[in-house]
């Protein structure tokens, strides 16, 4: 049941995201649907994975998105004349996409439950411990990865947004 | 899945330092780099250009040092063998070539030299990493890693709406290509429970040797896993600019600054080729369903495409992305012939795609300068004669492009069409014959506006007083690896066999 | 090495080294070559006559100087029959050359050309040699080409001159038709027998299929037909006599033209193998014979009638070995090129009189003004028209008595009639030229030509008299015959005597028709008893016809050369230009056209790249759908 | 001495790469130091081709001046050097035309002459480099970069529509060639699948066995690659382009030379190779042959450009080697053989002297000229032997070779022979009346009139063709007697292939009766 | 699972949409964003299928990348905002052919 809910609110509000003309409006509806899939996440007892998301995602990316939206003040739309037959081309070949996806899913079958980590486990010593020692030892070095990645992105953002040298 | 070969009395750490030395070399210099930007009067000076260079060459060193290792990292998110060695060992070389390039290129239009550096040598270490990684989050993550390092690196020149275009470009096309790659491993996650390569290797070599139904899924588990290494390839085919997924690459090669535009074509293609032949050598080929016939699409297309849209193109560096899209499709024909001859030839003609890829743009960069007719073919009429060494050698190169003997262009070619032919696949060879056929008008194209100008030379000259020293070492160092793959080969191939064989022995 | 071996090959060794000379070091030799080639032609004409008197009292022989073309079984060597048929010509083709050179001494007398002149004469003279010594056919073929191309350089020798560069070309390429046929006999002969000597390839004849053989033999004499200008290849010869008269006189009229004539003569095995092709050999020599007659009748051109004549007389030589009498022929060859030379010879000493006159309508009244060559003239004539007791009377009767016992009465009879034409043609040029009032326009000093010129001329009338003795006492039993039909020996017979009419009823017979036609011209043109102009009008058809050679040149230009010629034109401008390399390059613009269609797809707007990358996606996402 | 004799063919082959290294320091200004070195290194190389002559032993068809290191193992390819009685011949002709177009190019070539000697002896170096290739991929390097120099030297220093000339040229070669070398290749592959290892040799690829039905897709490929370069009626659109607009130099190596590695491709790698296919599509290929030598003749006839129509007459020549080679009779090879060598002579040296009259009177159309022959006697003489060479006149070369040729090929193809033969009247045509309007008549245009004979520089360089001309006329045997036993040795290869093929025919059934 | 793979393919699909039509850049950022949210929801549901953690580690290196790419993103917005005075991609048209 609650699933449904959560279905209902993440593809309607990511519908909506696509659909609104206003990008603060449609900014607002994604927040709503990174909710949405916060409580996947719960149902799906990653606890730690939906403050993550609520955190980083709903807090710090769309801040910062509304943010920059608020600068450019482009809420106001500007006249982006949208031509139409490439919208249904659009709608078309997302239909296909989805459509194809779904063949696959309904004709697929996962593998069978090998791992260790069952529910019942993750809940008797928490997601969060988990995700923490696998992140410190067999994801180490991915992480440290993504520290410099995030450098990286620093420099990038600074050097973009830098009028001039 | 952790039996790395025990290295002599090194803890677990020190093991797995060890397997990213060169890796770690080059970021380290990235940040000492990096660090003079800081203080202005370093910055002024070359400094961060000398210290990246000496940071490649130490990498390199270390490259060769270990090159006889083969071992895991991390508890196996990394693999350095011989199939690493020879990569790391292209891969560093295109940069070097880059920043050699580059020297000349930041002083013309002043750009802040220590960023510059520094995000080339990020790139860098991300395309080895990605290289080395041997698990999906690895590959993932290094990929973004080597996108966002290039995003930057393309938009860089200020002011120039060309660049940010060109970074605009880039960024969504790369952003929405790596959703699928993501999405992809997904699926490959769903039907395998791995993340780590070998293990999904593993994985279906028990259902494939069972006749793809095992006591988990069975067909079922092949469906999912197709989608997922479809999807995972749509990510992939976007770095090797494989039709349909190229249409970036002009407009990004056009826009970005030139060393970068060589940067792109030589290094990220060829990480994007490594970790692609990896996954393919380790996953794709199993019986899980054939994958060959795809590539097969994918490779004629892309050669077509690139060499029909190249023919009438002005701008070369537009021309020569439409060509590296052909060259793609080349690439991929070794590939496809696959086993251990298609695989090495495969290696090679990307160890030779870099050098003449690399010295076209070194020549390309010498005769640019800010206004963009500098990029016409036009001006290059009658330059022959001006500046015959250059030219001399520009031809070369372009001969080589176009699969002239005595050049390594040649040598790829014979060694992938005929591994193709080995394992039965003539009409794609045929095609591919005709293609380079034809793929030569364009080139000749230039070689006729260098020595046979129809009117008197339009005047092409060196918009600086003298060539930069930098590119001249280049130019140089690709014309005599060109002309040495060209004519013995044999020490290449032997080195690419090698690599071929720690590839198999995962 | 043996002497007369050594003869054999200094015999052909003078002239060639003649012509070295005069080619390499002409200009330094100035007039001196003419002596010097005169000369060298000289010794060798005393070779020959050495020669001829080894072979005449000893027996025949060969020798091969080296091997030449050795591929696989393909073995032919550079060497020499010298039997009694070859050494006869040799002492014919020498000496006429002998008297020619020293004629054109005077007649080529300071022409800017004189050492090249020299040196191909001697060219010429070489080839002769060897065509006629030559023991295989692979030899005989070359210098059979040789010869041709020594005529060509000849009559095109004055080149400034179109008409006689025409000549030339046109002389060359109508033998190259000839020759093609001449070729492909020779490889059809290489294919049945596997060899091309001729002792081998004559023993091997009888014993080869005989339609085999008459195709051969066909094929073989179409390249006679071409040298020796029989219909329908004769239309160069009268356009040769563009170059100098000496030329006409040795190469036109002695002897390259009668080398077709030689060649039947000495392939008597493979034509008397066949009789179906020696009846062809009759019909085309008869027809020729009648045809070129007719068409001297009228001409004004005075080489042009002599030419003429030589079609006509080369004609009654191919009668003669068509019905395989081949002393005969060789006999009227030998004979022929006395007078037929010493006629051209007068006639170019006419012309150097009359600094280059060639038309009748312009002369006359010339007996007065240079005698020798008047006396020579007539007596050249008289042996022409068959009148006893010239050359031409024993020679011709020769053939035509045997024709007639031999039983083909109407080529006989049409020999007769050809007889008497000759007689009226040749004799309306002499009276027209020498005796009639003169046309020649004022101002003309008219003299005669120089002893260098004269003396040759004479030598050849004396000849002209005498060497008609040869053929005494009639038919089988003549000292030629005697001498020469030994070689023939190996002939198949195959038009044995049905009759034999006694020698003087048929003698007496064309004796008459030559003095009849004698009297034609007499009362047309001396005793003016009726008007030529009448006569003429009377007949205006074929007197056009005859006056227009029959139209030959104009039917085949209309009907071969402008065809051919329109049809090369439309392989060039169209197949070649339009179809061939217009679909090169046709690929090569459509790919041009791809090239722009396909970079409308790099239109600079992300939405469509995205989009691309979308359908692949679903493209290859749908491929795996529908397996 | 010994050494030298050993490694006869290296020398040979990279002894002009070792001159450019000797030009290259020479200033570009003095263009007479470049002239006069270049000339005489090609002389000296000419000289040691000599060698090659007079070393070769004779009665053998087995390959001499061997030399074998590996190359590229991986691939089985090796070093593998070797000439036979063809080979020779055409190296030799190679040396010839090379030392004669250096000298002969002092007047036509005015501007970038370092450039073009350099260029032409990278050219030798290749061409000799083809001809003494016994591997495969070796043959085929030298093959495909001879190219190279060659679109150059039409490029740089042609006229009129030189750029389109070059880069057709280029581009329908290659295409050809590219599609001989899927035909190589697979070849190559298929002997690995058979025996299991990598090789390029030539003698161990003739071992290997194709079923018939490929034997003919692949001789089509080669074929495709070969004819192209020979150029085989109706593959010939890019010679009269090429001839046309190139340098003399450039045409008479194009003629001469590079127009024998088609033949010569078909004798020593498609037809050993594939000798059924070579059985069966011998007909297809001579009458392509026939029609080729009558049209080249018929389209040289009309033609108004005296480069274009003995670029058409070249078409022609080629056709009747092509008859020659696949009739497969001794005679018939033997004369092919032979008129390789007669096409280069005669055609190269008619190149001379069509470069002579136009860089005396700057044009080539035939109209334009007349009367040559009262100011130059010299030329014309030695203008008209080349023109009879050409036009198969007896006594010199051009002969010798097509009675060979004709007289071989008429048992197994009578009726094309006779065909074929008939092309020699129009011959005669077309070089006659060229010659004639040319050299003969009056003259017409005024530029004659103070038209210079040739000087002594012109008249070393067509001398040794005059003289080769009359020495295979008249006494063809030092050639034939190499050429025989190689010769012989192909074509009983050939007929054991063909008596192999027939016996597996029979006893499999597969005999098409 | 394969409900949420479905919801999870859904929403991905809807990003894709909106790449694909939308022409400003921060609206086309945003669904690339849904995209890669849709790719976490499918990791997750995934791991905890098959009872693995390794998934969720990947949704975490997807945040980090993913915001990352935001800054990326929105000073390539505010970069190309400054020259051209909008954000419709359909202004980035310079580079063409």
């Amino acid at each position: 049941m609650l699933f449904y809910i959560f279905s209902f609110i993440a593809i309607f509000s990511a519908l909506m995201v696509v659909a609104m003309r206003n990008p603060l409006t449609s900014a607002l509806y994604l927040i709503l649907c990174f909710f949405a899939l916060a409580g996947f996440y719960v149902m799906l007892d990653m606890q730690f994975l939906a403050a993550m998301q609520i955190l980083v995602y709903a807090g710090a990316i769309m801040v910062l998105v509304v943010l920059v939206i608020m600068l450019l003040n482009i809420s106001n739309i500007k006249n982006m004349k949208s031509d139409l037959h490439q919208k249904i081309i659009g709608v078309l070949i997302s239909l296909i996409l989805f459509i194809e996806i779904i063949f696959y899913i309904s004709n697929g079958v996962p593998k069978k439950s090998t791992g260790i980590f069952t529910e019942a486990l993750i809940r008797k010593v928490g997601n969060t411990q988990f995700i923490g020692e696998f992140l410190f030892t067999k994801y180490m070095l991915p992480f440290e990865i993504a520290s410099i990645l995030l450098l990286v992105a620093i420099i990038g953002a600074y050097l973009f947004a830098k009028k001039k040298y | 899945m952790h039996n790395a070969p025990s290295i002599y009395g090194l803890n677990f750490l020190e093991k797995s330092m060890l397997s990213i030395i060169p890796e770690a070399v080059i970021i380290i210099f990235a940040f000492l780099v990096l660090f003079f930007a800081f203080f202005e009067k370093l910055a002024k000076r070359k400094n961060s250009y000398y210290l990246s260079l000496i940071g490649i060459v130490f990498s390199i060193l270390y490259v060769l040092m270990l090159s006889d290792r083969n071992m895991y990292g991390f508890y196996g998110s990394v693999i350095f063998n011989g199939f690493d060695v020879f990569l790391f060992i292209a891969i560093l070389f295109s940069g070097l070539f880059t920043v050699l390039m580059s020297k000349d290129y930041i002083e013309n239009s002043e750009m802040p030299a220590p960023e510059y550096y520094s995000l080339v040598l990020f790139g860098l270490s991300a395309m080895m990493f990605l290289v080395s990684s041997n698990n999906l989050i690895m590959v993932f993550l290094s990929i973004e890693f080597m996108s966002i390092c290039a995003y930057i690196l393309t938009g860089y020149i200020k002011g120039s709406t060309r660049s940010t275009e060109a970074a605009l470009k880039y960024f969504v096309f790369g952003t929405y290509a790596s959703a699928f790659l993501l999405f992809g491993s997904v699926f490959i996650y769903a039907s395998t429970g791995h993340l780590n390569l070998d293990g999904i290797h593993y994985f279906l070599e028990n259902i494939s040797y069972v006749g793809g139904v095992d006591r988990s899924g069975g067909n079922g588990i092949k469906v999912y896993i197709s989608i997922g290494l479809i999807l995972f390839l749509v990510g992939l085919a976007f770095k090797m600019s494989l039709f349909p997924f190229h249409s970036w690459t002009p407009d990004v090669y056009d826009g970005a600054p030139t060393p970068i535009t060589s940067f792109m074509a030589t290094g990220i293609k060829i990480a994007a080729f490594a970790i692609f032949l990896r996954i393919y050598s380790l996953i794709y080929n199993f019986n899980v369903m054939n994958f060959n016939d795809i590539l097969w699409l994918l490779a004629v297309f892309s050669m077509t495409f690139g060499n029909i849209a190249a023919l009438l193109s002005s701008n070369i560096k537009r021309l020569l992305a439409y060509s590296s899209i052909a060259q793609a499709g080349y690439i991929l024909v070794g590939i496809i012939g696959g086993g251990f001859y298609g695989y090495s030839g495969t290696l090679f003609y990307l160890l030779s795609y870099i050098f003449m890829t690399a010295g076209a743009f070194a020549v390309v960069i010498i005769f640019e300068n800010s206004d963009l007719i500098s990029l016409d073919i036009k001006r290059y009429s009658g330059i022959g004669y001006k500046y015959p060494f250059i030219a001399a050698s520009m031809s070369f190169f372009l001969l080589s492009f176009a699969g002239i003997p005595v050049t390594s262009g040649f040598m790829g070619k014979f060694y992938v069409f005929s591994s193709a032919v080995k394992s039965g696949y003539n009409w794609l060879v045929v095609i591919a014959l005709l293609n380079s056929a034809f793929a030569a008008f364009y080139y000749i194209k230039i070689i006729v506006k260098m020595y046979m100008p129809d009117k008197e030379p339009a005047g092409a000259s060196i918009s600086r007083g003298k060539i930069d020293e930098g590119l001249m070492i280049t130019i140089i160092i690709c014309l005599i690896l060109t002309l040495l793959m060209g004519i013995f080969p044999q020490i290449f191939i032997n080195f690419a066999n090698n690599s071929v064989f720690s590839l198999w022995r995962i | 090495m043996d002497f007369k071996i050594l003869i054999t090959w200094l015999i052909p060794l003078f002239p060639f080294s003649g012509w070295l000379l005069w080619g390499l070091f002409g200009k330094y030799f100035k007039g001196l070559s003419g002596y010097i080639a005169s000369g060298f032609v000289a010794v060798s004409f005393i070779l020959s006559v050495i020669l001829f008197f080894i072979v005449a009292y000893s027996h025949g022989f060969t020798d091969t100087l080296y091997p030449w073309v050795y591929a696989g079984i393909f073995k032919v060597g550079v060497s020499a029959v010298i039997d009694r048929l070859s050494v006869i010509m040799l002492v014919m083709v020498t000496g006429v050359s002998m008297l020619v050179h020293i004629y054109s001494i005077g007649y080529m007398q300071g022409d800017k050309g004189f050492s090249r002149y020299f040196s191909f004469l001697n060219l010429f003279v070489f080839s002769m040699i060897m065509l006629v010594i030559a023991n295989n056919l692979l030899l005989l073929y070359v210098f059979w080409e040789a010869v041709g191309f020594c005529s060509y350089i000849l009559i095109g020798f004055w080149y400034e001159k179109k008409s006689a560069s025409d000549a030339g070309k046109k002389a060359f390429i109508v033998n190259r038709i000839g020759d093609f046929g001449f070729a492909v006999g020779i490889f059809l002969l290489f294919v049945t027998t596997k060899t091309l000597n001729y002792e081998t390839v004559f023993t091997a004849i009888p014993s080869i299929p005989a339609y085999t053989t008459t195709i051969i033999a066909l094929l073989l004499f179409a390249g006679a037909v071409g040298k020796s200008a029989q219909f329908p290849l004769h239309i160069w010869l009268p356009d040769a006599m563009e170059g100098p008269t000496p030329v006409s006189a040795l190469i036109h009229a002695a002897t390259m033209v009668t080398a077709g004539v030689y060649m039947i003569a000495r392939f008597h095995v493979i034509f008397s193998y066949s009789p179906e092709a020696s009846e062809v050999v009759l019909a085309v020599g008869t027809f020729t014979a009648f045809f070129a007659a007719f068409i001297a009748l009228t001409q004004f051109d005075i080489k042009r009638i002599i030419a003429y004549s030589t079609i006509s007389q080369l004609g009654y030589m191919f009668m003669a070995v068509g019905i395989g009498s081949y002393t005969a022929g060789i006999f009227h060859l030998i004979s022929h090129a006395v007078f037929k030379g010493l006629l051209f010879l007068t006639a170019g000493s006419v012309m150097h009189g009359l600094s280059g006159e060639l038309d009748l309508r312009k002369m006359g009244g010339l007996y007065s003004k240079m005698k020798t060559t008047a006396v020579t003239f007539i007596v050249g004539g008289l042996a022409l028209s068959g009148i006893p007791p010239f050359s031409g009377f024993f020679s011709k009767d020769a053939i035509l008595a045997d024709i007639y016992n031999k039983g083909f009465y109407f080529a006989w009879a049409v020999g007769e009639l050809t007889a008497l034409m000759t007689a009226f043609y040749i004799f309306r040029l002499i009276f027209l030229a020498f005796f009639s009032e003169s046309k020649i326009e004022a101002g003309k000093h008219v003299h005669e030509s120089p002893k260098i010129m004269t003396i040759p001329m004479i030598i050849l009338a004396s000849f002209a008299v005498i060497i008609g003795f040869l053929g005494i006492p009639p038919f089988n039993h003549s000292i030629f015959y005697g001498f020469l039909h030994t070689d023939f020996k190996t002939a198949a017979v195959f038009a044995p005597a049905v009759n034999n009419a006694p020698w003087y009823i048929l003698s007496l017979i064309s004796v008459l028709m030559g003095l009849f036609g004698i009297y034609i011209a007499y009362i047309l043109y001396i005793k003016k008893a009726l008007n030529p102009e009448k006569i003429k009008s009377l007949f205006k058809p074929i007197y056009a016809l005859s006056y227009n050679k029959v139209y030959i040149d104009e039917i085949y230009n209309f009907l071969i050369v402008k065809p051919l010629y329109a049809f090369f034109d439309f392989l060039w401008k169209v197949i070649d230009v339009k179809v061939i390399d217009g679909a090169v390059n046709g690929v090569a613009s459509a790919f041009a056209g791809f090239s722009v269609k396909a970079r409308r797809i790099q239109n600079g707007m992300l939405m469509s790249y995205i989009l691309t990358l979308s359908i692949g996606v679903a493209a290859l996402l749908f491929y795996y759908f529908i397996r | 001495m010994d050494f030298f004799i050993k490694h006869l063919l290296s020398i040979l082959i990279f002894f002009p790469v070792f001159s450019i290294f000797l030009l290259l320091p020479v200033n570009k200004k003095n263009e007479g130091i470049l002239r006069n070195l270049s000339t005489f290194l090609s002389l000296v190389e000419l000289i040691f081709s000599l060698y090659l002559f007079a070393y070769f032993k004779q009665n053998t068809y087995k390959f001499q001046f061997v030399e074998k290191y590996n190359w590229i193992p991986s691939f089985g390819a090796s070093y593998f050097l070797g000439i036979d009685g063809v080979s020779l011949f055409l190296i030799l002709l190679t040396t010839l035309l090379t030392f004669v177009s250096l000298l002969s190019s002092y007047r036509y070539i005015k501007e970038h002459v370092k450039e073009f000697v350099i260029l032409m002896l990278l050219l030798e170096t290749f061409m000799i480099g083809t001809f003494a290739a016994l591997d495969v991929l070796l043959f085929y390097l030298f093959w495909e970069f001879m190219l190279i120099p060659m679109y150059f030297i039409i490029g740089m220093w042609g006229t009129g529509k030189k750029v389109y000339s070059a880069v057709k040229f280029v581009l329908y070669t290659l295409s050809g060639s590219l599609i001989m070398l899927f035909g190589l290749i697979y070849i190559f592959i298929m002997h690995y699948n058979q025996t299991g290892n990598f090789t390029f040799n030539i003698l161990r690829l003739y071992n290997t066995h194709i079923s018939s039905s490929l034997q003919i897709i692949l001789f089509i490929a080669l074929f495709l690659g070969f004819a192209i370069k020979i150029p085989l009626f109706p593959f010939h659109t890019w010679l009269p382009d090429a001839h046309t607009e190139a340098p003399t130099a450039g045409s008479v190596i194009l003629a001469g030379v590079l127009l024998k590695f088609g033949v010569y491709g078909f004798f020593r790698f498609a037809m050993p190779l594939l000798p059924e296919a070579a059985f069966t599509l011998a007909p297809f290929v001579i009458i392509l042959g026939v029609i080729g030598i009558l049209y080249g003749a018929f389209v040289s006839i009309v033609q108004k450009d005296l480069k274009r129509l003995v670029a058409f007459s070249s078409v022609s020549h080629m056709g009747f080697i092509m008859l020659g080679l696949f009739a497969m009779s001794v005679i018939s090879i033997n004369g092919a053989v032979l008129q390789l060598l007669n096409h280069g002579i005669a055609t190269g040296a008619l190149f001379l002297f069509v470069g002579m009259l136009y860089e005396r009177m700057h044009t080539r159309q035939i109209k334009d000229f007349g009367g040559i022959a009262k100011k130059a006697p010299v030329l014309t003489a030695l203008f008209m032997i080349s023109v009879l060479a050409s036009a198969g006149l007896p006594g010199l070369n051009g002969f010798i070779g097509e009675f060979l040729i004709l007289i071989g090929s008429f048992h197994s193809y009578p009726v094309l022979t006779i065909v074929a033969t008939s092309g020699i009247i129009f011959a005669a045509v077309y070089l006659l009346w060229m010659f004639q309007r040319v050299m003969f008549q009056d003259i017409t245009n005024p530029e004659a009139e103070n038209f210079e004979d040739m000087n002594l520089r012109e008249i070393i360089t067509v001398l040794p063709l005059i003289i080769l001309m009359f020495l295979i006329g008249f006494y063809p045997m030092p050639f034939l007697e190499r050429i025989d036993p190689t010769v012989l040795h192909f074509v009983s290869m050939m007929n054991h292939h063909n008596v192999v093929y027939n016996a597996v025919k029979l006893k499999t059934g597969l005999s098409n009766a | 699972m394969n409900s949420y793979l479905i919801v999870a393919s859904i929403i991905f699909c809807i990003g894709a949409l909106g790449v694909m039509i939308r022409k400003n850049l921060i609206v086309i950022f945003m669904s690339l964003e849904l995209m890669f949210n849709a790719a976490n929801l499918g990791f997750v549901a995934v791991s905890n299928r098959l009872n693995l953690i390794s998934g969720d580690i990947f949704v975490i290196f997807v945040i980090v990348v993913a915001a990352a790419e935001a800054a990326i993103a929105l000073s390539i917005a505010i970069a190309f905002y400054r020259e051209k005075g909008t954000v419709d991609i359909d202004k980035a048209n310079e580079l063409k052919n």
